[in-house]
C-alpha cells in the first residue's frame, strides 16, 4: 500500500459563539493556512476534497453545500463529503490516494454549534423509536456511563477532576483553546454538579470554528519539500447503537481500531485523544493501552475546546504538529462519534 | 380489555429544534445595505466579478471578498419560470413569474419575482428594474422589493446577459 | 464600509414526523399501549428489552418474544436537576437504565425522586402508566422507587 | 494501480410512495438482506458498510448510521455516511468501491434510501432560516429556468419532455420494483398533466418515493454469487459550486469533466457506441436531452433530436436506451436514488435485468447528480474487465 504523509494542519481558535460568520468565512481562513503551509495556491492543487460536517447544528439543510463556495471550485474538483466528523472525511481520502485515483487530498471539518442547543440536538441522533422519543441527550448518557465507572470502583471523581485539571494546565500553551488556567483537583470538585455525577468541568465546551489539513503521498510530500510526518495506521470501527448493549466501561471499537492500526508496533509518546467528558479519557486511554510516561492531550483536549466536526481530524493535527517540530517521534491520534464512544477512529503517526 | 384493538403501526415523532441564527458578516452587509435601500454586491479580488448577494467569498476562485460595489436597481432576466403552484411559507398566488434577474454591473444573477407583466410575454433578455416598498416597510429582507417589472428597453442579446456594465447611479429608492 | 452590525434571530426547525414502526418496535409499543413490557431473546439467549429488530451480535432478525416483570432493579443513574419542556417529567428527575426482572439487559427511561440523594444503584424500582397510553415509549410515564427495595 | 472491484450482489426494495408495513432500518433490511443473498454471503463475509443518504432532516434522524449500525450488521467492522446531496447514491458507491480498489478490504456492503414519507420533502428542502438572502420557489423553481434556457439555446421543439416523461413510465412499468406503473400512458396524458413550473408539467416531474438499494462489492479474488459480476471498469466524482458568474447550468462544466474523466479510465470514445444502455439521473424529462449532451452522447442542441429519434427508447429498439428501468422518473427515494442508477446499470451487464434487460448488454453508465446540477458522481460497469 501507498505510503501516506500528513503536510499541513490548521484550526481556528475555539470560540463559544463565533457570531456573525457563515461557513464559507469559518473554513476559509483555515485553508488559506493550509495552502500556506505547503505553497500552494488553491484546491486547484491537490487531487482531492473531502469535508465533514453536520446539518443539524445550525439547522438547515446541505450546510456544506455552501462550503464548497470556499473553495474556488472552478475548475471542478473531485470533492466528497461525510455527514460526521472530518476525520472521517480524512479516512475516505486516504483510501483514495490507496487507489491511486488521486496523490494528495485537501480536507476540512466545519461547525457552528452555537446557533442551536447541542446536547438537544444530538438526542435527535438516538435510535427515533426508544431513545430520541424521551429526548434522552448526549450530557445524559455519559453522566449515566460515568456513573457505571465511579460504581464500578475503576475510578473516582478526584480522578475525573484530575483529567480536567491536566486538560486546563496544558491548554494555557495552546492558544487556541477556549477553557485553559491553573486550576487544581480539589478546585475543581467543589463545583456543583451539572448533571450528577458530572460537572461542568467534565464536559467539552461547545465551540464553533474548523480546521483543514492536508495530506499526500510521502512521494508527493517529498516533491513538494516540506517537512511531514507519516500515517502509518488507520483504522474506525462502530458498534452496537444501544448503550445499554455495551460494556460502557470500555471501549471495544477503540481496542479493535487501535490494533487494526498498529498502535503498540513501536513506542508511542504522544496520544490526542477526542474524549468530550472526563471519564471518556480515562476509559480511552486504557483501550489505546497507554502507559503514563505518553503525553495524553498535550493540547488540553477537547476539554478545553470542541470543534464539532472537526474535533476529530484536529486531534490528528495535533499529534502531527508534535512530530514535525520535533517534539516526539511517534504518535497515535483518536476521533469519536455516536451516544458513549461508539464509534471510533484511531490514527497513528510517524516521524519521516 | 384493550386486546380488540389494532396493533400499534406507527408513531408521531414531533421534532422542534430551536436555533439562535446570526447571519454571517457578507450577508448581513447585504441585508443592512438593503435596508437602506441599495443593492450591495462584492468584486471578487482575483476574477473581479461582481456577486450578488455575496457569501464572502468568489466561489469560483476561492478567495475572500471584501470590496462592495453598489449596484442599481435595473437588470436583464438571464431565465424564467412561471409557477403554478403553491409553495411551502410563500404567500404568493400561483401563477407568477420568478425570474433569474442580472443587475447591471453584476456577474451572476439572483431569483425574484416578476410582475405588472403579462406572463406570456416574459422572455429571456427582458430589461426589468425593481419595485420597492415604502420606506418605512424596510426591513433586512429581500422582499423590501417587492418584485421587479419590465423597462421600456430594447431586450439584451443572450451573450451580453451577466456582463452589462453599470447602467446609472445606485441610489437609495 | 466597515458595516458590522450583526443579525440575529431566533427560529424554530421544526416538523411532526410520521414513523412506521414495522412488526417489532410496533408489537413492543402495541405492549406498551396494553400495559405489557414486552422483551425479545438474542442470539446468545439474553433477554432484550426494549426489543431490537435485529441482533446487536449476527444482525438477524429476531423473533422469539418474551414477556417481562414491571420491576426491575438500577443499573446506573444522573440526576437531571434542570429539565427541558422537552422531557418526559417537568420536576428534577433521574435517567435510570433499569434492568427489567426477567431481562438481561437494561433499558433507559426516567425516574421519579424527590432528590438524588433518594436515588442510588441497586435500588428497586417499577414502572408508572400514563393515564392514556397510545402505544409510544412514553406510555411509560416513569419508573418510581419501590418502598424499602433494595435488590 | 486501483484493484480490481466488481459489483457481486444488488438488493432493491419496492419502491412506493409510502412503506407502512417497515421501520426505517426494516427497509434498508429488505434491500441489504436481498443485496446479501444475490452475492451469496452473510454479514460475516462483509468487511465494512458505507451508508448514504440525501438529508438527515428527511426522517429527521441525525446522522442515522448511529442507529442503524446494528441493522447494518457494522458491529466490529468500519463504517461510514456518505453525503453529497441528490448525487448521494452515486458516490456512496463509489466511495465503497474505493475501499476494495484500495486493496484495504475484500467486501464491502453499501446501502442508500429514503424513507421520504415520514416526512415532506418540500418542507426539508426548503427549511426555514431568518435573513435568507433568497427568494423560495421550490426545486423546480430552481430548474425550471435553467431547462427554459436549454429549449431556447438548443431550438428544441416543445414535446421533447413529454417524449421522455412517456418512455420513461413506459420503461417502468417493465420493472416490477418501479413506484409509478402506468404502461399505458399517453403523451396527451402528459400534456394535460398540471403545469408545475412552466415549462415542467407535473408528469414530467419525479415522484416521491420510500426505499432502498443495497449492494455488495467484492475484491477480484472474492467474486461470490451465482450471477456473473459486473466489473467496475471506472469511477469519477466532480463537484463545482451552485453558482458562479459564467457558469454553464444547462450544461455544467463539473458534468462533462466527470464524464470525460470517468470515460477515460473505462476507454470509451464515443459514448453513444461504446456502451449499450445508461442509467441517468433524469428527475424532470428535459433533463435527458440536456444529459445527452452534456455527457458527449450527442452534440450540444442535438440532444433532443436523439430523444426524439426513439434512440433512447428501449421500445423502440433505440440504440442507445436510457433509464431501461424507468429512471427517477418513475421512483425517486432521493438518497437512494443515485445508487439505483449505478445498480441498474450493473444489473444490465449481468444480464440480469429482467424485462427491462437490454440484449447482450456489456458495457454501461451509471450517473447521478445532485444539488445546483453541481455535484456529479459517475461509474462504467462492464460485463469483462477490458
Amino acid at each position: 500500500m501507498r505510503d501516506i504523509a500528513v503536510v499541513a494542519f490548521s484550526q481556528s481558535a475555539c470560540v463559544a459563539d463565533i457570531g456573525a460568520v457563515n461557513e464559507v468565512e469559518l473554513i476559509m481562513p483555515q485553508l488559506q493556512a493550509v495552502y500556506a503551509q505547503v505553497g500552494l495556491s488553491s484546491a486547484q492543487d491537490v487531487d482531492f476534497v473531502c469535508s465533514g460536517s453536520c446539518d443539524y447544528l445550525q439547522g438547515a439543510a446541505f450546510a456544506f453545500v455552501a462550503g464548497v463556495d470556499a473553495l474556488g471550485a472552478v475548475p471542478p474538483l473531485k470533492e466528497s463529503h461525510v455527514e460526521m466528523d472530518a476525520a472521517w472525511a480524512l479516512y475516505e481520502a486516504v483510501l483514495k490516494i490507496r487507489t491511486g485515483h488521486a496523490d494528495s487530498a485537501l480536507l476540512y471539518g466545519f461547525g457552528k454549534s452555537s446557533p442551536g442547543e447541542l446536547p438537544a440536538v444530538l438526542s435527535q441522533r438516538l435510535d427515533p423509536y426508544y431513545l430520541a422519543p424521551l429526548w434522552l441527550d448526549t450530557v445524559s448518557l455519559a453522566a449515566l456511563q460515568a456513573r457505571m465507572l465511579l460504581d464500578s470502583g475503576s475510578i473516582t471523581e478526584s480522578d475525573m477532576a484530575a483529567v480536567v485539571s491536566r486538560s486546563r494546565q496544558n491548554a494555557q500553551a495552546n492558544p487556541l483553546a477556549q477553557l485553559a488556567g491553573d486550576i487544581g483537583v480539589a478546585a475543581l470538585l467543589q463545583d456543583d454538579y451539572l448533571l450528577a455525577p458530572l460537572r461542568r468541568g467534565d464536559c467539552a465546551p461547545v465551540s464553533d470554528g474548523a480546521a483543514a489539513m492536508i495530506i499526500a503521498t510521502v512521494e508527493q510530500a517529498r516533491r513538494w519539500g516540506v517537512p511531514y510526518a507519516r500515517l502509518t495506521g488507520i483504522d474506525q470501527r462502530i458498534e452496537s447503537h444501544n448503550p445499554c448493549m455495551r460494556d460502557l466501561t470500555d471501549s471495544v471499537s477503540t481496542r479493535q481500531a487501535a490494533a487494526a492500526a498498529g498502535v503498540h508496533e513501536a513506542a508511542l509518546d504522544v496520544a490526542e485523544i477526542y474524549a468530550p467528558f472526563s471519564h471518556q479519557e480515562i476509559i480511552l486511554t486504557r483501550a489505546l493501552g497507554l502507559d503514563e510516561a505518553i503525553a495524553v492531550n498535550p493540547s488540553g483536549g477537547v476539554l478545553a475546546g470542541n470543534l464539532m466536526m472537526a474535533s476529530g481530524l484536529a486531534r490528528v493535527g495535533e499529534v502531527f504538529q508534535r512530530i514535525v517540530n520535533g517534539d516526539a517521534r511517534r504518535g497515535v491520534a483518536h476521533a469519536t462519534s455516536g451516544p458513549c464512544l461508539q464509534h471510533n477512529l484511531v490514527a497513528v503517526l510517524e516521524g519521516a | 380489555m384493550s386486546t380488540a384493538r389494532p396493533d400499534v403501526t406507527g408513531i408521531e415523532a414531533p421534532v422542534y429544534l430551536h436555533y439562535h441564527f446570526t447571519a454571517g458578516t457578507a450577508p448581513a452587509r447585504f441585508l443592512v445595505r438593503l435596508r437602506e435601500g441599495l443593492l450591495s454586491g462584492q468584486r471578487c479580488p482575483r476574477c473581479a466579478k461582481v456577486y450578488i448577494p455575496a457569501r464572502g467569498s468568489c466561489p469560483a476562485c476561492g478567495v475572500p471578498t471584501t470590496e462592495e460595489v453598489l449596484l442599481p436597481d435595473r437588470g436583464t432576466v438571464q431565465s424564467f419560470t412561471i409557477v403554478h403552484i403553491p409553495i411551502p411559507g410563500n404567500p404568493i398566488e400561483p401563477p407568477y413569474v420568478v425570474a433569474n434577474i442580472v443587475l447591471d454591473g453584476a456577474n451572476i444573477s439572483f431569483i425574484h419575482l416578476l410582475s405588472d407583466c403579462v406572463n406570456e410575454a416574459v422572455r429571456i433578455g427582458q430589461r426589468v428594474e425593481a419595485v420597492w416598498r415604502p420606506p418605512e416597510e424596510w426591513d433586512y429582507a429581500m422582499d423590501n422589493i417587492r418584485h421587479f417589472r419590465p423597462l421600456d428597453e430594447p431586450d439584451v442579446p443572450v451573450e451580453r446577459i451577466g456582463t452589462l456594465p453599470v447602467s446609472g447611479p445606485a441610489v437609495p429608492r | 464600509m466597515a458595516i458590522t452590525e450583526k443579525l440575529s434571530q431566533e427560529f424554530e426547525l421544526g416538523f411532526t414526523y410520521t414513523r412506521s414502526t414495522g412488526p417489532v418496535v410496533g408489537r413492543f409499543l402495541t405492549g406498551l399501549r396494553d400495559g405489557r413490557v414486552l422483551g425479545i431473546r438474542g442470539s446468545d439467549g439474553r433477554v432484550l428489552v426494549p426489543p431490537p429488530e435485529y441482533d446487536p451480535v449476527t444482525a438477524e432478525a429476531l423473533s422469539d418474544w418474551v414477556e417481562v416483570g414491571q420491576e426491575g432493579t438500577v443499573v446506573s443513574w444522573c440526576w437531571v436537576s434542570e429539565p427541558r419542556a422537552s422531557h418526559p417529567l417537568q420536576q428534577p428527575f433521574a435517567w435510570v437504565m433499569v434492568r427489567l426482572d426477567g431481562a438481561d439487559v437494561p433499558m433507559i427511561h426516567c425516574l421519579q425522586a424527590p432528590s438524588a440523594e433518594a436515588v442510588s444503584t441497586g435500588a428497586r424500582v417499577r414502572v408508572t402508566w400514563v393515564a392514556e397510553p397510545r402505544g409510544h415509549i412514553t406510555d411509560i410515564r416513569c419508573f418510581v422507587p419501590v418502598p424499602g427495595g433494595v435488590s | 494501480m486501483a484493484e480490481w472491484a466488481a459489483v457481486v450482489g444488488i438488493g432493491q426494495t419496492r419502491y412506493k410512495t409510502r412503506r407502512s408495513d417497515v421501520s426505517i432500518a426494516g427497509l434498508l433490511r429488505e434491500a441489504v438482506d436481498r443485496a446479501l443473498a444475490d452475492a451469496g454471503v452473510g454479514f460475516d463475509d462483509i468487511d465494512a458498510v458505507v451508508i448514504g443518504k440525501a438529508p438527515d432532516m428527511f426522517e429527521g434522524v441525525i446522522m442515522p448510521e448511529s442507529y442503524l449500525a446494528d441493522a447494518l450488521g457494522a458491529s466490529g467492522k468500519p463504517m461510514l455516511r456518505v453525503h453529497t446531496a441528490g448525487s448521494v447514491g452515486g458516490s456512496t458507491a463509489i466511495v465503497a468501491a474505493s475501499h476494495v480498489q484500495s486493496g484495504t478490504f475484500k467486501r464491502v456492503l453499501t446501502v442508500t434510501y429514503e424513507k421520504q414519507s415520514e416526512s415532506n420533502a418540500m418542507w426539508a428542502l426548503s427549511t426555514p432560516q431568518p435573513f435568507s438572502v433568497h427568494l423560495n420557489a421550490g426545486a423546480g423553481g430552481y430548474f425550471a429556468p435553467i431547462i427554459r434556457e436549454y429549449i431556447r439555446r438548443a431550438n428544441a421543439p416543445e414535446g421533447v419532455g413529454i417524449r421522455v416523461a412517456v418512455k420513461d413510465r413506459r420503461h417502468g412499468a417493465r420493472n416490477p420494483l418501479a413506484h409509478l406503473q402506468l404502461p399505458d400512458i399517453t403523451e396527451q396524458e402528459v400534456r394535460d398533466s398540471m403545469m408545475l413550473w412552466d415549462p415542467l408539467r407535473f408528469l414530467e416531474a419525479c415522484p416521491s418515493s420510500d426505499g432502498a438499494c443495497a449492494m455488495v462489492i467484492a475484491a477480484a479474488d472474492s467474486i461470490s454469487g451465482n450471477k456473473p459480476p459486473a466489473w467496475i471498469r471506472g469511477v469519477a466524482m466532480r463537484s463545482e459550486p451552485t453558482m458562479y458568474a459564467g457558469r454553464d447550468e444547462v450544461s455544467p462544466q463539473a458534468g462533462r469533466d466527470c464524464a470525460t474523466d470517468v470515460y477515460a479510465q473505462a476507454g470509451i470514445t464515443d459514448p453513444r457506441r461504446d456502451f449499450d444502455c445508461a442509467e441517468v439521473y433524469v428527475p424532470f424529462s428535459w433533463y435527458e436531452p440536456m444529459w445527452l449532451e452534456n455527457l458527449g452522447f450527442a452534440s450540444p442542441g442535438e440532444g433532443w433530436k436523439l430523444t426524439l429519434d426513439g434512440a433512447t427508447s428501449l421500445d423502440d429498439g433505440g440504440d442507445i436506451p436510457w433509464n431501461c428501468s424507468g429512471g427517477v422518473l418513475s421512483s425517486n427515494p432521493i438518497g437512494a436514488s443515485g445508487m439505483i442508477r449505478f445498480a441498474e446499470a450493473a444489473r444490465q451487464v449481468r444480464g440480469d435485468a429482467g424485462a427491462h434487460q437490454v440484449e447482450n448488454a456489456r458495457l454501461a453508465l451509471g450517473h447521478a447528480y445532485g444539488g445546483g446540477a453541481q455535484f456529479f458522481s459517475m461509474w462504467v460497469v462492464g460485463a469483462d474487465k477490458n
